[in-house]
């Protein structure tokens, strides 16, 4: 017996973790984490449903290309970051918010 | 081909202004020149109208499409139609019309401000006007009279004087009250009147000449001549008739309701307000000639007594007032409100000469009045003052100014060879006879009202001496330079009013006889069917 | 208790306390070195999950490439070296809310479906699953895989190209 | 013959468009000949008619026609002869006025009007002349427009004019509304006397007073002496004031013994009025002018003693001395204007106490005053003392036998008469003999040919020749029922004569009672009248527009705002009270809301899954 609702709630923990990181962090390198976190965390759910059909991998595919979509994510957010760092001296978030103005 | 003229007169304005709306707001002088095309075109199309005209016939140039139609089930058909006609009454204020627009047009030529604006209103007026003197439909006709409002209003806010948006609101309140009235007794009247000629439905029509039939009344509806409900002391058709009266007086307007034109008129600029003496007053006059008069005849019979008094009390009050006023424009509009009660006074009698000279007279006082503006707006225009305290002995430096002047204010007091004078005349003669003829005016109506007369002279030769007698002087930052003698584009405008004035004066047979059997016909019509329905009371 | 059980137990534990760490952090690259902690562990469910090859690529992409580049981005963006860059907390209120109300949504949802009746059977053949994903890699998900290739060759260009146009906002006329 | 009279009109109102002034006169003098051609040839007793259609009301046509006979072919004579002569008068008297022009297209509008009187054959028409009479007289009464107190004199006439117009309109509206029609001649049989039948003569009567300058509407006369003299002479002596009693005659079978009687109470009240100003007056041109209007009382008297023919002999006559009068004065007061400019003085040449003396330097203009004044007078051999006679023999035998209140108005009239010998005498005499006053040491030349001409022909008019040849006789104009009775034309004789020496007696003694010198205040009345009344009535009426009815509409004003202000309160304690907990709520959204526009990232993100997990909580339970 494989405590799979561990990783579900596992997951959902992860998940939380990630929005609360995204929100209350107020450095655009810390939001990009909670990103990331949020997004191991549906991988981590994504694994623990494919143990639900062991013949297939259909899961796991899913996962590698969350990843691969992570990946061009952080580039090019980090991309951002550092252009927006240059652009205003500071990578704090609400700082940046010229939007409003 | 015919039928279709009347709606080439009331729709060829709003297309010009569709055009207006197009053309660039900085082709300034385009669009004066698209409004004068627009006006000689409609000259022209009134020319032809007029060759055509038959004197005999009752209303022509009739032209009747569907226009609403709509079926409320067990209350029967809503119907509205566009129907619209010429006959004796509505031909002379339409010949009016056009004329006094193209006047108006001329004398807007010194409009600089928001120049497209302006014109499209005074093209959105002229077909609100034509529209409401040839509409015989009462929807039909609300509908145009509540849309001359409209432009009006903005055209004395926007391009008025200092007190400009207290005389526009005050206008526009006074006449939404007067359109509330009408508005009342529409519905009324809508509830009351069915189609005869739809077979076996309820058709509820607007059709003004239905309503005139008394067997059109549906029996027991509130309006029903036979129905013997009371609301207070009279019942629902005499409430109907004073609406109407009260509601039409305003635009015409008597004296207690009268005071919005003095005020808008002195705030308003010239072109405006000569369409306002000469062309909107004239639309409470038509209204009870056209509707109030022959729907409501016993009421008019009964209450005739009523408009003959509020007529010589405009008269005698209005040239009073004129006489007490400092203002030229004031004084001019306080003119018309005497002028106007000569216009009730003459309706009351219900004697064919009363009713003849009645529209004469609003006819005569379209032109004269116009008249007098454009020479109060001629002297504004110089000095920018029309007091007339800051003048004294203008006949010196203003040579023909000063023959215009003469002419309309010797028109206006009612000289003989003027055409003020026939109108004049005629609702006296009218006015008197009413009471061995129909019964309906005391003689003594028509001899006080003869004081108007003589207090017309009194106001006008007052301001002839103060103004334009006497040494020249002007008092105030005005110097001497700015007075100077009319040019081309003035004489363009008075000169030929000034003809019109006195050509009718003089020959006034043609117009009289377009206007005679219309004139015939209403008080024959009010007289029998009026006496024919009985009172109760 | 085995000690797959235990094992799952143990980087579940290390997992969700290196999330909390991050949470609580404010170190920037502290929270950057617990984010790889909390991946590893990830990457040692992944393991015990039956998902090897997802848990190698885990670790070879997540903590040797992104991680990297975190770490980049923390130092590029770093004005002085020596002074770590810390991290100021805003929102506590409303996020403790909203992660708590979505944890306890979600874990309310989890609770109330009977995923756990499900037997999942340990009984697999071990690398069967790379195979299979190698085979569906090329076959199935063919397309997609190609277009994430694409996609990867976009995201890399583009971040190069972004980073590399650099303009301070001083310098921008106004 | 009509077409003859058509082209009469027609040629005055040519001169209308202007045409060079100097062809006035010789249009006048076209029209004149016209007028004398249609005057001797028309058959006695009948009358010629020619109707076009004016205009239609119903099945009422009014027509614009002529109607020629006696009467009014006498008429047209005398109103074109003494038209031209004023013409003519007017080029040397106007010569070098600016505004020539306009003077003589009134003067031709003046006498086309009064053409158009003369010659209407309904009263409408006749009303229209009446009117541009009025008019005309109004712009050449004011031709000196620069001069204030001519403005006023014109509109003092006009308005006057229009009083009694607008009674003659009241009495129009009465036969309109008894017969249906204007035509004159529709009444030419006398109708039964009813109440309503005097009241149309009565107001027609008013019109008259108005024109004819008869009491109460009398005090524009003198003041009309501001115009040039050719028109005092034309208008206010010979025609316009004239055209009253025309009228009178022209519809005298309208008239009732009832209204008759008023109007002889009238003609007699004026002219004794007339007559005792005129006694107190200075001023040359306003002695004349009340002397004309009790003149006009004359001749209203005589109509109302039921003698039209008299009064119209006497309007023959007085045209003629009177017009004849006046130009001579005229011709005085701009020889002596003349001179004064050449000796640069000044003093009023008006006024006779300035005069004196002047029979050596104006003998031509000595002579025309003593023939038409001693016509004016009534002394024999002259024409005045032919219509006079023939109407203190009227009314002599209008009061018949018996005393009654009609022989005290003949014992006025009597008086007047008496009356009129002194004042004329008295204007001679300062005027003529005497010494030299203010004249003195001017050199005095007397007026051109033009402006003597026409009065010396005047002057010849004003002889007894021209009415009959027997100077006591003047059977000859009235009706044959008025005897011609000898012991009245020896009575007047004594009577004139004995006038004429109380008045040499008294030639140095000046009348200068206020009250005559003032034409007994009326003028003060209609002041007192028109200020207390008048004006107080249009401040009345004023005040009653802006406070009563404009107050009453800016009350409702302020009423509707008021009400406004409450249900605005209502709406914002009450309604907004209750709304109030809702918008403060809302507001709280709204803060909360406006953070998600305010470009934080994480606010945009908490709201979103806020409302995303708010969202499947909702759609779970």
């Amino acid at each position: 017996m494989f405590p799979t609702e561990h990783l579900l709630i596992l997951g959902a923990f992860l998940f939380s973790l990630g929005l609360l990181v995204i929100i209350t962090k107020r450095n655009t390198i810390m939001v990009l984490m909670g990103i990331e976190l949020m997004l191991n965390a549906s991988n981590l759910n994504l694994v623990a449903f494919n143990l639900f059909n062991p013949g297939s991998v259909d899961g796991q595919m899913f996962v590698l290309f969350v990843i691969i979509v992570a990946v061009s994510e952080a580039a090019v957010g980090l991309a951002i970051v550092l252009q927006v760092y240059q652009y205003f001296r500071t990578s704090v978030t609400d700082s940046i918010n010229e939007i409003s103005e | 081909m015919q039928q279709y003229l009347i709606s080439f007169l009331i729709f060829s304005p709003l297309v010009a202004a569709f055009v207006a709306l197009l053309l660039p707001a900085k082709h300034v002088s385009s669009f004066r020149y698209l409004t004068l095309l627009t006006n000689v075109i409609q000259i022209l199309v009134l020319i032809l109208m007029l060759l055509s005209y038959d004197n005999s016939k009752a209303i022509q140039f009739v032209e009747q499409q569907p226009w609403i139609t709509l079926n409320l089930g067990t209350w029967g058909i809503l119907k509205a139609t566009y129907f619209v006609g010429l006959d004796g009454l509505s031909l002379p204020l339409i010949v009016l019309s056009v004329f006094i627009l193209c006047i108006a047009t001329i004398s807007s030529w010194t409009v600089n401000q928001n120049v497209k604006g302006y014109f499209i209103l005074l093209l959105i007026l002229n077909a609100s006007i034509l529209g409401s003197f040839t509409a015989l439909d009462f929807l039909l006709f609300y509908l145009f009279f509540e849309f001359m409002l409209l432009p009006m209003f903005f055209l004395i806010a926007i391009w008025g004087g200092p007190r400009r948006e207290y005389a526009s609101i005050k206008f526009f309140l006074y006449t939404l009250l007067g359109s509330i009235f009408i508005l009342i007794v529409m519905i009324g009247l809508y509830i009351s009147v069915h189609d005869p000629n739809a077979s076996g439905v309820l058709v509820h029509t607007f059709n003004l000449l239905y309503m005139t039939e008394p067997s059109n009344f549906i029996s027991n509806t509130i309006l029903d001549p036979n129905n013997p409900w009371m609301i207070g002391p009279y019942n629902g058709r005499l409430w109907a008739f004073l609406l109407l009266f009260v509601g039409f007086a305003i635009k015409l307007p008597m004296v207690p309701l009268h005071t919005w034109l003095p005020d808008a008129h002195v705030e308003a600029s010239t072109p405006i307000s000569v369409i306002l003496a000469a062309l909107l007053l004239k639309i409470g006059g038509y209204g009870l000639a056209r509707i109030a008069l022959p729907v409501f005849p016993e009421a008019a019979l009964y209450f005739g007594w009523l408009v003959g008094l509020m007529g010589v009390i405009s008269i005698i009050y209005g040239a009073l007032n004129a006489m007490s006023s400092k203002d030229l424009k004031r004084l001019i509009a306080y003119s018309s409100v005497s002028h106007m009660g000569f216009v009730l006074l003459g309706l009351a009698s219900l004697t064919t000469e009363g009713v003849t000279g009645s529209v004469y007279q609003m006819f005569s006082h379209g032109i004269i009045s116009a008249m007098l503006f454009l020479i109060a707006g001629v002297l504004y225009d110089r000095t920018q003052d029309r007091m007339i305290n800051t003048y004294s002995g203008l006949s010196l430096k203003m040579k023909s100014f000063t023959t215009m002047v003469l002419i309309a204010f010797f028109a206006s007091l009612g000289l003989p060879g003027f055409s003020g004078f026939i109108a004049e005349i005629l609702v006296f003669l009218g006015a008197f006879r009413s009471n061995s003829a129909t019964g309906i005016l005391p003689e003594s109506f028509a001899i006080i009202a003869t004081l108007g007369l003589i207090l017309g002279a009194a106001y006008y030769l007052w301001t002839l001496q103060r103004m334009f007698f006497g040494p020249f002087n002007v008092k105030g930052h005005i110097s001497e330079d700015q007075i100077f003698d009319l040019n081309t584009r003035e004489l363009c405008m008075l000169v030929p009013l000034a003809a019109a004035t006195l050509g009718f004066g003089i020959f006034p047979q043609p117009l009289l006889a377009i206007i005679d059997p219309f004139a015939k016909y209403l008080t024959e019509f009010v007289l029998t069917t009026g006496k024919n329905l009985t009172l109760n009371l | 208790m085995t000690t797959a059980t235990f094992m799952l137990y143990f980087f579940e534990a290390i997992t969700a306390a290196a999330a909390i760490a991050l949470v609580l952090v404010r170190n920037v690259f502290y929270g950057a070195l617990l984010l790889i902690v909390c991946l590893l562990g990830l990457a040692g469910i992944y393991v015990l999950a039956f998902a090897e090859f997802v848990a190698v690529t885990q670790i070879l992409i997540y903590a040797g490439g992104i991680l990297v580049i975190i770490i980049f981005g923390i130092m590029l963006t770093t004005r002085i070296a020596d002074k770590p860059l810390k991290v100021e907390h805003a929102n506590i209120f409303s996020g403790l809310l909203l992660a708590g109300g979505c944890f306890s949504l979600l874990a309310y949802v989890l609770t109330k479906e009977s995923f756990l009746q499900t037997t999942v059977s340990t009984q697999v053949d071990r690398f069967s699953h790379v195979n299979t994903i190698g085979i569906s890699l090329l076959t199935t998900y063919m397309l997609p895989f190609e277009i994430a290739g694409l996609l990867l060759l976009i995201a890399l260009v583009a971040a190069s190209v972004i980073a590399s146009t650099s303009k301070s906002k001083s310098d921008v006329p106004h | 013959m009509p077409l003859v009279s058509f082209l009469l009109s027609f040629v005055i109102s040519e001169k209308y468009s202007w045409i060079v002034s100097f062809t006035a006169p010789f249009l006048l003098l076209l029209g004149a000949l016209c007028a004398a051609f249609v005057f001797f040839y028309l058959p006695a007793d009948q009358h010629y008619l020619r109707e076009v259609l004016w205009f239609k009301v119903s099945d009422h046509a009014i027509s614009g026609g002529l109607f020629v006979n006696n009467l009014s072919g006498t008429m047209l004579l005398v109103v074109n002869f003494i038209s031209f002569l004023v013409h003519v008068y007017s080029v040397g008297y106007m010569a070098g006025d600016s505004s020539i022009r306009r003077y003589f297209a009134m003067l031709g509008l003046f006498t086309f009007a009064m053409l158009v009187i003369v010659l209407a054959d309904n009263l409408l028409l006749l009303f229209v002349g009446w009117e541009l009479v009025g008019f005309s007289s109004y712009m050449l009464i004011g031709h000196w427009k620069e001069k204030p107190q001519a403005a006023t004199a014109a509109k003092k006439a006009f308005i006057f004019n229009r009083i009694g117009d607008a009674g003659f309109l009241v009495g129009l509206m009465i036969l309109w509304a008894l017969h249906g029609s204007f035509n004159i001649n529709d009444w030419s049989s006398p109708h039964a006397p009813t109440p309503w039948q005097t009241a149309a003569s009565l107001c027609i009567f008013c019109g008259v007073i108005g024109k004819s300058a008869q009491f109460p509407l009398l005090s524009w006369l003198p003041d009309a002496m501001e115009g040039p003299t050719p028109v005092s002479a034309l208008i206010h002596a010979a025609t316009m004031v004239a055209a009253g009693v025309y009228l009178v005659i022209r519809i005298f079978n309208l008239f009732t013994p009832a209204s008759l009687d008023i109007v002889a109470i009238v003609g007699t009240t004026t002219a004794s009025i007339g007559a005792l100003a005129a006694l107190g007056q200075n001023d040359i041109k306003r002695i004349l002018a009340y002397s004309t209007i009790s003149q006009l009382g004359f001749m209203v008297t005589a109509l109302g003693t039921g003698r039209p023919d008299a009064a119209l002999l006497h309007l023959f006559t007085h045209a003629f001395f009177k017009a004849g009068l006046f130009l001579a004065a005229g011709s005085i007061i701009q020889s002596l204007h003349q001179a004064q400019q050449q000796a640069h003085t000044h003093f009023d040449v008006q006024d006779i106490r300035n005069l004196g003396g002047l029979r050596k330097k104006l003998p031509m203009v000595f002579l025309v005053f003593i023939i038409s004044g001693s016509s004016l007078a009534g002394l024999p051999l002259f024409s005045g003392f032919l219509s006079k006679d023939a109407i203190l023999t009227g009314i002599v035998s209008w009061a018949g036998g018996s005393v009654s209140w009609k022989w005290f108005l003949a014992a006025i009239l009597v008086g007047v008469s008496f009356i009129t010998v002194m004042y004329t005498f008295r204007m001679i005499w300062t005027i003529f003999f005497g010494d030299e006053k203010r004249t003195d040491g001017l050199s005095i030349i007397e007026s051109p040919i033009v402006m003597k001409a026409p009065i010396i022909v005047l002057a010849l008019c004003s002889l007894w020749i021209i009415i009959s040849w027997n100077p006591f006789m003047h059977t000859r104009w009235t009706s044959p029922g008025l005897e011609h009775h000898w012991g009245v034309t020896t009575f007047s004789i004594i009577w004139v004569v004995a006038a004429f020496g109380v008045a040499y007696i008294l030639r140095d003694k000046s009348f200068q009672a206020r009250i005559l010198q003032k034409g007994f205040y009326l003028d003060q009345y209609y002041q007192a009248i028109t200020t207390n009344i008048g004006l107080k009535m249009t401040q009345l009426t004023a005040w009653i527009d802006r406070d009563c009815i404009d107050g009453l509409i800016h009350a409702t004003a302020y009423a509707q705002v008021l009400i406004a202000h409450v249900t605005g309160w209502i709406d914002r304690a009450l309604v907004d009270g209750t709304v109030n907990g809702l918008v403060s709520f809302v507001r709280g959204v709204g803060t909360v809301t406006r953070s998600f526009q305010d470009g934080k990232i994480q606010l945009y993100i908490f709201w979103s899954v806020f409302t995303i997990i708010i969202f499947l909580i909702w759609a779970m339970l």
